[in-house]
């Protein structure tokens, strides 16, 4: 059971390069930001694989706050005025 | 579990006062938002010097004084402690606490916001710096440098303008970088000796490479914070961007927290490191500061300018305490401390009136209409100028005479004509800066009359503040004897036999 | 079978971290690093979880996937211009430069790993062994907030003027320009669309809980004042993107109030331990838990504003969707 | 090798990069990112050298970590700050080498 929830979490993990991909290639902000959303939505998962594995009942909590926040980074990326093209120096 | 062995041995309220006194001045300063700051900071003031007095009174008689915080001590528990070394720094806080708690209501006059913000960041500043002359756990250390850190950054940007900051986003960087390499430095040691303690880590320690790194670390962070060369780029735009009592209480005070950390460090937490391959190390940083800050200072047009140059320069002879290690080096370190700040926060105030008054700080003279209303400030500068460059009878001069002495003693002829040479060269830029000063502007009368800024006349407060605190720079070279007797109390060194 | 797996999983951690944080350092494209930065945040709560700290786990998900993130993004926005790239330095120069840095950083890395695999298990009275042993005269059951608000909790009062000096730093920044260019970064959404609406009337209440009882558990387990205080400030920032709350050029009195009461709590609360003849912050006997409780209640509100606060760019916020007036 | 000693490892890396970060990256959000790089390394190392004997994690290191984040979102949230000022008045993002006039 351990070895089966811990196989998953690795799963997980490697699920996680492939959406790092995105981050890497975009092309779009939303790209990325989508991308990170995957990441937080991932994390939930393994957080509340780990918390069965290591018998860390706390962990959950960890998963909940992370669902709770994950609007905010959304709602930030979505409602923060953009100023113009991405471009940098 | 047995019950006496946590309790309290020693617990001195007076060393929590002298913390909680100023936080609680800035939590009320928030509060008000400005306003009563006058009678805040009188109060505050009064309270310190009530709980310094007191502690003084034991410090002199059992030669060290402590708190355990919570009732548990060291390992688990915080420790504070005062010994002579603390009652040096806290005695020094509070003289240019006073001077720039006098001078800053004048000094921010017509700027509502700036002054609403300086009262708490200078009263959380003040703090800090009590805190930590008192701390002896290197993670609760960690803590006040940050405290310092963000209170010193906010003050320099107080000044306004892209330069200012330009200048404290510089600072702030070069500080953050320290308080890493610190934590770090603090990481290492816990994990390979399970204590945070000062002392505790003192005692019987087992030297590793984790340690050897540990303490190079710290020291690297705490030279960045310190502005020791090779680390000192940060320093002469904040420090001479801020505004005036901004720069003296960085230059007496902020900049020398982190030497001070630096010997609390190696003399009293890692002694057994401080040998003689750490001495010259020390010994040759304390004097490449010594000699490129004068140079630059010598190149400097502008007032504030020299003066912050000036502060890299001094800041080195307090490392020549590792190579000269004798009772005698350490007494004169203190004292240059002591005196250096004092001569330091008169000349930044001192600078500060000339730029109100005459609209700019290049070195072209005055103008003779200027003079009367400056003359109590630049007598303050010459005074303070004649102790910093160690001329009888001033504080500064008796600090260059023991560390002569001491480099005669146990030194040698490198470190003899290292100080002769340092010396010299501050003479030099210090008698520049005073000549041209004093000399007739190049363009006549009319050159350098300022526009309707130069014609505000100078508040009295503002005028005689550099010349009292010059006053106390050449007083403080009367009184060596009882104040070294007090603060040599837990010296890390024993009075050579005569 | 277990163990191999397990390390498979930190294995795979372990290069995530790695590359994640290389990529952040290398990316050409700022909003890339800052997207990877928060990921990076993602993954060090899973660390954090895999190295038995619940306590950092729940306080990198509250401030990494909140706080940090929104400030960033919201920096982002503010500087990202149209403007062309300044003139750089010489291309050969950098590239030198740049060699260089990685030998030192290189070197960082070795020197620094080879000092922290000679470190071994300190034989002396290290501090966490005391710290467990300790914990029943507390008044409190878990060992991380048994150190956070009564064995060190001098440390913790302390980091509160940290926070509090970072504030009035952000108001030091907006002094130090000229009067004109205003005081507000940037004013919140539009009004509600649908959606948003309908989550963040769902949401609100939700956060308000679990803050709550975050604040309540560090009693007992992972949770405590600051977890529950980044929570809250998430939610500030929450409804301050979505225009429920609106920046203020001044604090009033309240919200001064709040931003220096758990500075004031805490130390009043250590003078008076010290008034009755102990040390400061000796809590007497059977007082400890209330004692602790009614602090951690004031951190918990003195954490949240300061950040939200920070997050608004503002010395103030009030709520509702009143037009920003200069 | 341990688990705590691979992420030991992994601390001083990852502190290693932010080192790079912060020399090479003028970008003044860049070298905030590259500090809190550095940070989050040397509180993995705390973390880490915790749980060295797996039965009794000790928990100093982990007040100390949730000191020092509160810390480093405080030192973020103020160093962000003076950006978006320094940008608004000269339009830059990064510390030219300003020489003293």
């Amino acid at each position: 059971m351990t070895a089966l929830a811990l196989g998953m979490a690795a799963f997980l993990l490697l699920n996680l390069a492939a959406g790092l991909l995105r981050v890497y290639r975009g092309p779009s902000g939303a790209d990325r930001i989508i991308a990170a959303q995957l990441f937080g939505t991932t994390t939930v998962a393994m957080l509340a694989l780990l918390a069965m594995v290591t018998e860390q009942p706390g962990l959950f909590d960890v998963a909940l706050v992370f669902v709770l926040l994950a609007t905010v980074l959304t709602v930030a990326f979505v409602r923060l005025p953009r100023r113009s093209q991405e471009r940098e120096r | 579990m047995n019950e006496a062995s946590v309790l309290p041995v020693e617990s001195h309220p007076g060393l929590v006062l002298l913390v909680f006194i100023p936080l609680l001045a800035a939590i009320l300063s928030v509060l008000l938002d400005g306003r009563a700051a006058r009678s805040t900071a009188v109060v505050t003031l009064a309270g310190v010097f009530g709980a310094l007095w007191w502690v003084s009174a034991e410090v002199a008689a059992a030669s060290q004084v402590r708190h355990l915080l919570g009732g548990w001590g060291a390992p688990l528990g915080i420790e504070l402690m005062a010994d002579g070394l603390s009652l040096a720094m806290l005695w020094l806080t509070w003289v240019t606490g006073l001077a720039v708690s006098a001078v800053a209501p004048a000094s921010f006059a017509g700027r509502a916001e700036v002054s609403r913000l300086f009262w708490p960041l200078w009263l959380t500043l003040w703090a800090a710096l009590n805190a930590t002359w008192l701390a002896t756990d290197l993670f609760n250390l960690y803590i006040t440098l940050e405290l310092l850190t963000l209170a010193a950054v906010a003050l320099a940007i107080l000044g306004g303008g892209s330069a200012a900051l330009r200048a404290g986003m510089r600072y702030l960087l070069y500080a953050l970088l320290g308080s890493l390499a610190w934590l770090l430095g603090v990481a290492l040691i816990y994990a390979g000796h399970g204590v945070l303690d000062l002392h505790t880590l003192g005692v019987g320690l087992e030297v590793g490479p984790a340690t050897w790194f540990a303490a190079a670390l710290m020291s690297v962070g705490l030279m960045a914070k310190a502005a020791l060369w090779p680390l000192h780029g940060w320093l002469p735009p904040a420090h001479a961007g801020a505004p005036a009592p901004v720069s003296a209480l960085l230059s007496a005070l902020v900049v020398k927290a982190a030497v001070y950390l630096l010997l609390r460090l190696w003399w009293w937490g890692l002694p057994a490191l401080t040998g003689q391959g750490v001495a010259l190390a020390f010994g040759v940083l304390g004097a490449a500061a010594m000699l490129y800050g004068s140079v630059l200072a010598l190149m400097q047009l502008r007032v504030k300018r020299i003066i912050a140059y000036s502060t890299i320069a001094q800041l080195g002879y307090l490392l020549l305490v590792f190579p000269l290690a004798s009772m005698a080096a350490w007494q004169g370190v203190l004292y240059h401390a002591l005196s250096h700040g004092v001569a330091k926060a008169a000349m930044f105030l001192a600078a500060g009136n000339i730029l109100m008054v005459v609209g700019h700080d290049r070195l072209a003279g005055l103008p003779q209409a200027m003079r009367a209303r400056l003359g109590p400030s630049v007598a303050g500068l010459v005074l303070a100028s004649v102790s910093l460059m160690g001329l009888p009878p001033t504080g500064g001069f008796i600090a260059k005479w023991l560390l002569l002495r001491a480099a005669f003693e146990t030194g040698g002829v490198v470190w003899v004509s290292l100080i002769v040479l340092s010396g010299l060269l501050a003479a030099a830029y210090l008698f520049r800066l005073l000549a041209m000063l004093l000399r007739r502007p190049p363009g006549g009368e009319g050159d350098g009359v300022p526009d309707a800024h130069g014609a505000a006349s100078l508040p009295v407060v503002l005028s005689v503040m550099p010349l009292l605190l010059g006053i106390v720079a050449v007083l403080l070279g009367f009184v060596a004897a009882p104040l070294l007797e007090l603060f040599l109390q837990g010296a890390p060194f024993v009075e050579a036999a005569p | 079978m277990g163990e191999l797996v397990g390390w498979v999983f930190d294995g795979l951690l372990a290069l995530s971290l790695v590359l994640l944080a290389a990529r952040v350092v290398a990316s050409a494209r700022l909003f890339e690093s800052i997207v990877l930065f928060i990921v990076f945040g993602l993954l060090m709560a899973i660390a954090w979880a895999r190295l038995a700290a619940p306590h950092l786990a729940l306080a990198e998900a509250a401030i990494g996937a909140g706080i940090t993130g929104a400030l960033l993004l919201s920096t982002f926005r503010e500087i990202v211009t149209d403007q062309p790239p300044s003139a750089e330095a010489p291309k050969v120069l950098v590239y030198r430069l740049r060699v260089l840095m990685a030998l030192l950083a290189g070197g960082v890395f070795a020197v620094l790993g080879w000092a922290l695999l000679s470190i071994e298990v300190p034989a002396g009275p290290a501090a966490g062994e005391q710290a467990r042993a300790l914990v029943a005269r507390t008044g409190v059951d878990d060992a991380v907030t048994a150190v956070l608000l009564d064995f060190r909790a001098y440390d913790t009062l302390l980091e509160m003027g940290v926070l509090l000096l970072a504030v009035l730093g952000a108001r030091a920044a907006v002094a130090a320009q000229p009067p004109a260019s205003g005081d507000d970064l940037w004013i919140g959404g539009e009004g509600d669309t649908p959606m948003v609406g309908a989550l963040v009337g769902l949401l609100s209440p939700l956060i308000i809980i679990v803050a709550g009882y975050l604040l309540w558990v560090g009693a007992y387990g992972p949770g405590g004042a600051f977890q529950a205080g980044a929570v809250l400030a998430a939610l500030g920032v929450l409804l301050r993107l979505t225009g429920r709350l609106v920046p203020l050029p001044r604090a009033g009195a309240f919200q001064r109030g709040v931003l220096v009461m758990g500075l004031a709590v805490f130390s009043l609360a250590g003078l008076l331990t010290m008034a009755t003849g102990r040390a400061f912050l000796q809590y007497p006997e059977g007082l400890a838990y209330p004692m602790i409780l009614v602090i951690e209640v004031a951190l918990t509100l003195s954490i949240a504003l300061p950040l939200v606060l920070l997050f608004s760019g503002s010395a103030g916020i009030a709520a509702g969707r009143s037009q920003h007036s200069p | 090798m341990s688990q705590p000693a691979l992420f030991v490892l992994i601390a001083a890396a990852v502190f290693a990069i932010g080192v790079y970060g912060l020399l090479s990256r003028p970008q003044l959000v860049r070298r905030i990112l590259a500090l809190n790089l550095m940070g989050n390394g040397v509180f993995l190392l705390l973390v880490a050298f915790a749980r060295r004997n797996p039965e009794t994690i000790d928990p100093v290191p982990h007040a100390m970590v949730l000191t020092g984040i509160v810390i480093a979102v405080s030192a973020t949230a103020f160093a962000l700050a003076i950006v978006r000022h320094l940008y608004r008045q000269t339009g830059e993002v990064s510390l030219g080498e300003d020489r003293p006039r």
